[in-house]
């Protein structure tokens, strides 16, 4: 019935709006391959697993990631990964993991479809952001590069600070993300 | 308002976090050998201090990890955050009298 | 003429901008810098409220947030607000404000027979009578209902809307008066992030009032290039018209910025009208001032007695001479500053000192500028008529205090100004659980100790450092230290200037002023707080029946539980009984002093999160066809999901039968995307399956999926659903909708702290997966146009899950049943969610495809007797009471909530079990809830069997249908019974088996 | 004492108040009672009282550790209802609420009990079962309860937002449900327990019990020993560290439970507005003050406090059910702390030590309890056996399972 199924985008309620209210833009990423992983970092063989199949090494401290080409590993937890790669490369990619891995303990599991990224951009983006983020974002606390999981409102996020310094990702479960926007337009207002 | 040191991702706002009740009670290892009332005290009876309590916390928001904290009930001053397996910590937590939460000492 | 109490000259109001304002309908004039309670000053308005008691008439009496008489209504309609201190009320135009608690007006005012009756209404009279006859209490409660409250709520949704910030820094300061603004700048000057929030509109604090001097210029000066220097400081947040109005634990402080509600309901635009910062602050400096104590003497409420401090800001602040004849009543030398601006601004004024010799440099100035002091005397009797004080009775003091001698000197005069000391701010401090320490020479509480989990310093008069200079060096070195203790390495003080001022002699301890009789037995009453009418009578009555404890005294007089939480009042209760007690203050201790500091808005609490925002709703990748297709939504959760889907002029009940009967005879579609999903791996998956459900899962193949119970480890039911096989150590468990996040947490709790070791991943997928359902005869047909995949029984049994693309896109599809017929669960990406949907829609219609919701779904599965937890269980209910013993695996060891099958109670026969009830009406639906009785009786009390968990009309039954649980069920079976309904009648109920369709799987 | 009547205000007025005596005493402590109630909240207090009056045990003493009435009694929202589930908790709850009827001529103290209506609001089709559930439940147990449509919701509160997120789809009413005077409730019983003897010792605190050959035989206290005969606990959010110095522990966690108040303004809301959806709990007070109770934190606490986002989450729940509130201003914060047990109910009775009694675990909804639970632990106490109405209350259903569990059924607690 679809000419091609890859024609068609990540559902959430906000795709396809694009807002400008002033000075800020607010976007959510379409395709993005995601791949949660789970493993111990002290085992070896998992973590030269991973550099071979990812093309680098598992992120071992909270709030950092660590990139290959398009690819970012985000640190979740202490035994916790989150891949976001090309959505083209999941199947590839967690075939090469599973193999590498063989018998050592881990999981793979594609949660493309379970998050979805909203893209905020702008100068007011921290103001924004602390609206509903308990978290400290000044760029003292929050350096650019810098990743954290918490909370927007009622949400939990992953917040990823882009080296360009006014780029912030917000990774939300896709049930979530009109209320994140909403949210986060509703700050814009409130001037 | 609780600031909690997550053992992995550091100093965060108690709203990332939910509580989780008294920890150290272990799963009994074979429940058909306690009678109704050992039983009946793992499953409902709790210390419930009224100073040192070391208690359980999941960092809901943030990495999802569940850990142990240590706080007294009284003042609400948090002790010490250890990761779950970690043994008991005691008090002072250090040498000098302060502890590990960052407060400074005065 | 106008505004005749304006000076022509000075304060810091801005003439060039005058503004019409209303207030209980009669237009004045004031300007932009005023408040409210200023511009009500500067044109003659003194009487401007009616006590909340004895409806006495009040005046302005003070200047601040501490102010307890000066409650209006601002504005109308859906823009009003009940009790506003008129004294923070900052003007604009076209300010529409009322008096309250009066009728028919503030001047004639019917309430005041109260104070005829004053004899009758001491504290507390209202535990004394009433009660008789006791029918007719609810009815005087009505008249004491309407007699209390103060201003009137709006009627109408707030018009406005509201910001929410969190914020951090290094140091927090409260409070910008010298000490505040010299510590901000020390902090500021090292790079630290500062923020600096005061609760007025411009920083500057008491020196804004008084007529200061820093170095050799106006303090003003300095207050200007200071804030200049700190707009000019990049990590320097500057917050005026903020209130800090709450000091929590590990430095958690809530702030209250009204960012434009000093423009008015029509002046405000698109602005949020208040915002709430929510700061978490490294170092806190309390720089909070302190508020000025009356003395209190008799008939001290009437208008045109205010406090010393507040005539200062009157003068100085905002070019109000409120008085031409002023007396100031005083026991220290602060108020002598009072009495010489009023004097310089054109006043006669006279000194009330009770002070036996007033002497000191404050004092000579005031006698050389020609004011007399009357010495050792106290003011004993007040002349009021008309709406202001004409003039005062001067006595003579005992050698005591106690009592007066001599005759009254009759002073005429216009206006009271009274000081008796000053009471350091430290509300916060107090919040915090930092412990007050009481300084006898100074006679007040000041902060000592601070809780371990809040740090930062006090300074200036918050900690009763009154002179300048000191509060200004203070500053500088508190806010040097805190930005040193948080890393910055650099601070120093800012240099403190010089302030030379008059140095001030000690005070009078005497606050409570004898009259010419007993105070508490005479006419003359003596007003310890005014916002209640609380007078020195009441306490003495408290102490005299027992209301000894600083907090029974409190609740039985209703001190300092007012608007203003007794700012002015609560420091002469506690000495009045100290006094009766013969105790020193701090042994009768304080009340608790609790945020917020001053009353804060709900709106500005919510903020964002109302409305749209008040809880996230989330939908489906499917919503927008259920929306456009009319679907009418059940939250289930926070979920939006389709409860039906009705056809033009169908009402629920046609929807859902026609739903019910489309999905047995053909085939139906249900949105199930909202169940919780989990992904588990590893070698000890199995292990947790084993534990977490009460069955057996060894045996179970890849490709295969088995239903599961989950007990707390109590024994009782707290979630189902299907755990499929998907490979070797591999399992994709279900969860109901709203067990989602409970089930993920119970499993993550138990491996993280129970089973650390063992090798098993969990992973939400929820979201992941779209799960469309079709069910019915004809569910096959519909999947077999769309997948090239042979369906039949053999190659894709019941209870099984196979890979292949549905409608071109990947699926899983899992072949299990909530109905009881084929079904099939279809479960695809999430972003291919609606594209699967509407090809099913599509192909559907050869098979006359019904969507159906929620409702139809628990109607299906109620047929063949299938449960939902939640529903029909309760928390209380085991899988033996379900009737589900088949469930519960004998062999395979330990799983939780297993032992506490075996205790007394759980294991005891008779418990309430799940059974059908079958009405002898089959049109009649039992309401859901009814309970079924035995025996059954006229009326109640009756004994109750148990209750109907779910009861539908099921079209595929031809009848009514229910379960219940009830007490020894299984047993009843066969059995007649009743159930009693709400209006009073019975039905009669046959006891069967909860399965009411049998056939299919 | 002193009878409180419109005429004996006259009469005093005439003198100023003067001659008004002591609610109660300030005895100091006798070196034995036969019975000692730990615990001067209004529970406690109840009990003496009807140990004294109904029981015939007069030599009694009720300890407080700091002023009587200044635990929950002090600081709960005042809500009055007996609309429970199972009959064990209709069964105690209604037995408080006959007493509450008469309390005030009783005890010669108007303790303001005010019977304005209270609803309970269902916000979903599980809400609508529930209340069906609950309301068939009560009015079985012979006790008043009616369901409203959303309509008639309206009509008692006309300003309700029905459709708010999470709609009103309808309520469960109990006319005989509303509010009291809380501090009264404790002064009342106090004059009225100290008139038949019972000494009431302030500024007291228990620190350890005198047990021998497991009998306990008095308390230690911050004043010395007090021999007893038998001792009643009645702490409620203290009672684990009693239940410690005795040597149990008890089902119960301790935590903190808030509540707020708005400035005072004329009436507007005539009756009590309890919902669990969004959740709510809202009362108007005679005194003006719209009183709310906010959910209670979920760690453990002794410090009366909170934490700032229970507070946001109470407040957006009411300004989403009743917009108009939005520019109301919330005057004053403050918590208490509850004694939670799992089942959300009392825990009523003997303990592992002979003739020392538990009344505890009322959490967050003791206070409507008050004069039944006073009633009936007196008697029990003054038997040595429990009251039919506490039986089921033993804390020995932790043991057997035999919960009565409120929480799991209802999820409504004030
Ligand atoms: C915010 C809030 C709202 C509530 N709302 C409601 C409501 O609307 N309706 C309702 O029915 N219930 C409500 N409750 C619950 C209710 O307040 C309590 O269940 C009830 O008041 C308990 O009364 P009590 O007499 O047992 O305890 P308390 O009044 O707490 O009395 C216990 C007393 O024991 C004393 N004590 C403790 N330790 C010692 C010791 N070692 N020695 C001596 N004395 C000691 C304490 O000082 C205290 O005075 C609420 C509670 C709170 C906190
Ligand atoms: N005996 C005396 O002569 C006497 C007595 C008192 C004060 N003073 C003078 O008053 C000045 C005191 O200086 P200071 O800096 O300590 O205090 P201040 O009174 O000048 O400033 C305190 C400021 O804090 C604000 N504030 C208080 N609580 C707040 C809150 N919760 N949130 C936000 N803002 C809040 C006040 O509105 C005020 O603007 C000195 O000039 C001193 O000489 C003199
Ligand atoms: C039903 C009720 C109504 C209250 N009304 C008021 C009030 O009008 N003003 C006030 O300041 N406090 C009021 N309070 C709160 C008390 O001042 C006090 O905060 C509470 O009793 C807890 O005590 P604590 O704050 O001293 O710890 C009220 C408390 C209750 C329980
Ligand atoms: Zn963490």
């Amino acid at each position: 019935m679809y000419a091609s199924i890859d024609d068609i985008p990540l559902t959430s309620a906000c795709h396809a709006r694009e807002t400008l209210e002033g000075r800020n833009s607010l976007r959510e990423m379409g395709r993005k391959g995601k791949l949660n992983l789970r493993g111990n970092p002290g085992d070896a063989a998992f973590s030269a697993a991973v550099q071979k199949a990812f093309g680098m090494e598992l992120p071992l401290r909270a709030n950092t990631y660590n990139e290959f080409q398009s690819r970012r590993l985000f640190w979740l937890g202490p035994d916790e990964w989150l891949l976001h790669c090309d959505m083209d490369d999941i199947d590839a990619l967690t075939e090469t993991l599973s193999a590498e891995l063989g018998n050592v303990h881990h999981a793979v599991t594609d949660v493309s479809d379970y998050y979805t990224v909203i893209r905020l951009r702008g100068p007011d983006a921290v103001t924004l952001l602390r609206k509903g983020c308990p978290l400290d974002l000044h760029h003292t606390a929050f350096p650019t590069g810098n990743i954290a999981q918490t909370r927007l409102g009622h949400a939990s996020v992953l917040l990823h600070y882009h080296d360009d310094g006014e780029t912030w990702d917000i990774q939300v479960r896709w049930s979530f993300a009109e209320y994140v926007w909403d949210y986060l337009l509703s700050g814009m207002r409130a001037r | 308002m609780l600031l909690i040191e997550c053992p992995w991702c550091g100093q965060r706002d108690q709203t990332e976090f939910h509580p989780h009740g008294e920890a150290h009670i272990a799963r009994p290892e074979d429940p058909d050998a306690l009678d109704e009332a050992a039983w009946g005290d793992y499953v409902f009876f709790r210390k419930n201090p009224k100073g040192l309590h070391y208690e359980r916390w999941v960092h809901s928001h943030g990495c999802r990890r569940w850990f142990n904290v240590m706080r007294d009930t009284v003042t609400d001053h948090i002790h010490a955050s250890y990761k779950p397996g970690d043994p008991k910590p005691e008090l002072p937590i250090t040498a000098d009298g302060g502890d590990t939460t960052g407060t400074p000492k005065t | 003429m106008s505004q005749p109490y304006r000076l022509d000259t000075g304060g810091r109001i801005n003439r060039a901008k005058p503004l019409r304002f209303w207030y209980d309908n009669q237009g004045y004039d004031g300007f932009e810098g005023d408040t409210l309670a200023s511009a009500l000053l500067a044109n003659g308005v003194f009487l401007v409220g009616r006590s909340f008691k004895y409806h006495r008439p009040r005046g302005v009496y003070s200047a601040g947030a501490e102010e307890p008489n000066a409650l209006v209504q601002l504005e109308t309609g859906a823009a009003t607000e009940p009790n506003r201190r008129a004294t923070e009320v900052e003007l604009y135009g076209e300010l529409n404000a009322a008096s309250q608690n009066c009728w028919p007006s503030v001047k004639y005012d019917l309430g005041v027979v109260n104070s005829w009756f004053s004899r009758l209404l001491p504290a507390g009279f209202y535990y004394k009578t009433f009660m008789w006859p006791a029918s007719l209490w609810t009815t005087y409660e009505k008249f004491i209902r309407r007699a209390a409250g103060l201003g009137r709520s709006p009627m109408e949704p707030d018009p406005d809307h509201y910001d929410k910030t969190h914020a951090h820094c290094d140091v927090l300061v409260v409070g910008g008066g010298p000490a505040g603004l010299q510590a901000a700048l020390s902090a500021g000057r090292t790079g630290a992030r500062v923020i600096l929030a005061d609760d007025k509109p411009e920083f500057g604090g008491a020196l804004l009032s008084g007529r200061d001097v820093i170095g050799d210029a106006p303090a003003t000066e300095w207050v200007e290039a200071t804030v200049a220097e700190l707009q000019g400081m990049r990590e320097v947040t500057l917050l005026p018209r903020t209130t800090v109005t709450g000091y929590y634990d590990y430095n958690f402080l809530v702030a209250n910025e009204r960012v434009s509600e000093h423009l008015g309901p029509r002046g405000r635009g698109e602005a949020p009208k208040e915002r709430l910062w929510k700061i978490r602050a490294k170092q806190v400096v309390l720089a909070t001032g302190a508020i000025e104590r009356p003395l209190v003497f008799a008939d001290n409420d009437r208008p045109g007695i205010m406090l010393a401090g507040a005539l200062r800001s009157y003068v100085n602040r905002y070019a109000v001479l409120p008085g031409r004849r002023i007396v100031v009543l005083t026991n220290n030398d602060s108020a002598y500053l009072a009495a010489l601006d009023a004097k310089d601004a054109g006043a006669a004024v006279e000194i009330v000192d009770t002070r036996t010799a007033p002497a000191g440099e404050l004092v000579d100035r005031a006698r050389s500028a020609g004011i007399p002091v009357h010495e050792n005397s106290a003011i004993t009797g007040v002349n009021y008529r008309g709406g202001r004080v004409r003039g005062v009775e001067v006595m003579q003091l005992d050698s005591d205090g106690r009592g007066v001698r001599g005759v009254g000197d009759k002073l005429n005069c216009d206006l009271v100004a009274v000081s008796g000391g000053w009471t350091p701010t430290v509300h916060l401090f107090s919040q915090a659980k930092g412990k007050l320490r009481y300084l006898d020479d100074e006679h007040c509480f000041v902060p000592g100790e601070r809780a371990i989990n809040n740090r930062g310093f006090e300074v200036g008069a918050c900690r009763a450092s009154w002179s300048l200079e000191t509060c200004l060096r203070e500053g500088a070195e508190a806010g040097a230290a805190a930005a040193l203790v948080t890393g910055f390495d650099r601070a120093e003080p800012a240099p403190s200037p010089a302030a030379p001022e008059p140095a001030q002699g000690p005070l009078r301890p005497l606050w409570i002023l004898p009259t010419v009789h007993p105070v508490g037995r005479g006419p003359r009453k003596h007003f310890h707080e005014l916002h209640n009418d609380s007078t020195v009578g009441d306490i003495e009555l408290a102490a005299r029946e027992g209301f000894v404890s600083v907090e029974h005294l409190k609740r039985y007089t209703t001190t300092g539980m007012g608007t203003d939480q007794g700012k002015t009042s609560n420091i002469n209760a506690l000495s009045v009984m100290a006094d009766l007690q013969g105790a020193a203050i701090p042994a009768v201790g304080t009340t608790t002093f609790r945020p917020p500091y001053t009353p804060l808005t709900f709106g500005s609490i919510v903020g964002h999160d109302r409305r749209e925002l008040f809880l996230q709703k989330r939908k489906t990748a499917m919503h927008p066809w259920h929306e456009k297709h009319g679907a009418v939504f059940e939250d289930v959760g926070d979920w939006k999901r389709p409860y039906y889907f009705p056809r033009a002029g169908e009402t629920m009940h046609d929807a859902v039968q026609r739903e019910c009967l489309a999905a047995r005879t053909g085939v139906g579609m249900i949105d199930a995307s909202t169940l919780g999903k989990i992904d588990i791996r590893g070698r000890d998956a199995l292990k947790l399956l084993n534990m977490v459900y009460t069955n057996a899962w060894d045996s179970l193949k890849p490709g295969r999926c088995r239903y599961g119970l989950m007990l707390n480890e109590h024994g009782m039911v707290f979630d189902d659903g299907v755990t499929t096989c998907l490979g070797e150590n591999h399992y994709h468990m279900t969860t109901t909708t709203g067990g989602a996040a409970r089930v993920m947490n119970w499993l993550e709790e138990w491996l993280q702290t129970e089973w650390p070791h063992w090798e098993v991943y969990c992973t939400s997928v929820t979201e992941q997966w779209a799960v469309t359902t079709i069910t019915g005869p004809r569910a096959r047909d519909l999947l077999a146009s769309l997948a090239d995949q042979p369906l039949d029984d053999d190659a894709f049994p019941f209870m099984s899950m196979q890979e292949f693309p549905v409608a071109g896109i990947p699926a899983r599809v899992f072949r299990i049943s909530f109905t009881g017929d084929t079904a099939f669960e279809i479960n695809v990406k999430a972003r291919y969610g609606l594209a699967l949907w509407e090809a099913l829609a599509e192909a559907g219609k050869a098979f006359d495809l019904c969507p159906y919701g929620t409702e139809t779904m628990h109607v299906l599965r109620a047929e063949k007797g299938f449960i939902i937890a939640g529903q029909d269980t309760d928390g209380t209910v085991t899988p033996m009471d379900l009737g589900m013993d088949w469930i519960v695996s004998k062999k395979k060891g330990d799983f939780i909530g297993r032992r506490s099958f075996a205790r007394t109670d759980t294991a005891r026969e008779g418990r309430k079990q799940l059974v059908g009830l079958l009405t002898e009406d089959p049109a009649f639906v039992l309401p859901e809830g009814s309970h079924v009785v035995e025996p059954l009786r006229e009326k109640p009390p009756m004994n109750m069997l148990g209750h109907v968990t779910s009861s539908y009309l099921s079209p595929n039954a031809g009848r009514s249908i229910a379960m219940a649980l009830i007490r020894d069920g299984f047993k009843r079976k066969g059995q007649t019974l009743d159930v009693s309904l709400m209006d009073g009648s019975s039905q009669r109920v046959t006891v069967t088996d909860p399965v009411f369709l049998r056939g299919e799987k | 004492m002193n009878r409180y009547s419109i005429f004996s205000l006259l009469r005093n007025a005439v003198n100023y108040h003067q001659d008004w005596q002591r609610a109660w005493r300030s005895p100091d402590p006798k070196r034995e009672y036969d019975v000692v109630i730990v615990g001067g909240g209004g529970h406690g207090l109840a009990t003496a009282y009807y140990l004294a009056k109904e029981c015939g045990v007069t030599n009694v003493a009720v300890i407080e550790k700091g002023w009587i009435g200044g635990g929950n009694t002090g600081r709960n929202t005042t809500i009055v209802r007996s609309n429970y589930l199972y009959d064990e908790s209709a069964g105690i709850y209604e037995h408080a609420l006959k007493l509450w009827e008469g309390l005030s001529q009783e005890l010669n103290y108007n303790v303001m009990f005010s019977p304005r209506g209270l609803l309970h609001l269902a916000h979903s089709v599980h809400d609508m079962q529930e209340i069906g559930r609950r309301g068939s439940a009560i009015r079985l147990n012979g006790i008043d309860s009616e369901f409203l449509s959303p309509a008639q919701v309206k009509e008692m509160v006309p300003f309700i937002n029905l459709d708010c997120r999470y709609p009103v789809m309808g309520a469960l009413l109990q006319r005989r449900g509303g509010t009291a005077r809380h501090d009264a409730v404790a002064w009342g019983y106090a004059r009225a327990a100290d008139d038949l003897g019972v000494d009431i010792i302030q500024n007291c605190e228990v620190t350890g019990f005198r047990i021998e050959d497991n009998v306990v035989t008095g308390v230690d206290t911050s004043r010395g020993m007090i021999g007893a005969k038998k001792v009643g606990c009645v702490v409620a959010g203290h009672c684990s560290v009693l239940a410690s110095m005795a040597g149990f522990r008890l089902p119960v966690e301790s935590v903190p439970l808030q509540a707020l108040v708005s400035e005072p303004i004329k009436p507007v809301l005539d009756c009590v507005v309890m919902s669990g959806s969004v959740h709510a709990y809202i009362s108007q007070s005679d005194k003006g003050e719209l009183v709310i109770g906010a959910g209670s934190d979920l760690y453990n606490s002794y410090s009366q406090r909170g934490s700032f986002d229970v507070i946001e989450e109470t407040v957006g729940p009411v300004v989403e059910l009743y917009p108009i509130f939005s520019r109301m201003k919330m005057l004053r914060q403050w918590g208490g702390i509850v004694d939670v047990t799992v089942d959300r109910s009392p825990i009523l009775g003997t303990t592992p030590v002979k003739n020392l009694f538990f009344n505890c675990g009322w959490g967050t909804g003791g206070f409507k309890a008050t004069p039944g639970s006073g009633h009936v632990f007196a008697h029990s106490i003054a038997r040595g056996e429990m009251h039919p109405v506490a039986e089921p209350f033993s804390i020995n259903r932790f043991n057997t399972g035999a919960l009565i569990d409120e929480g799991a059924a209802a999820a409504v607690a004030h």
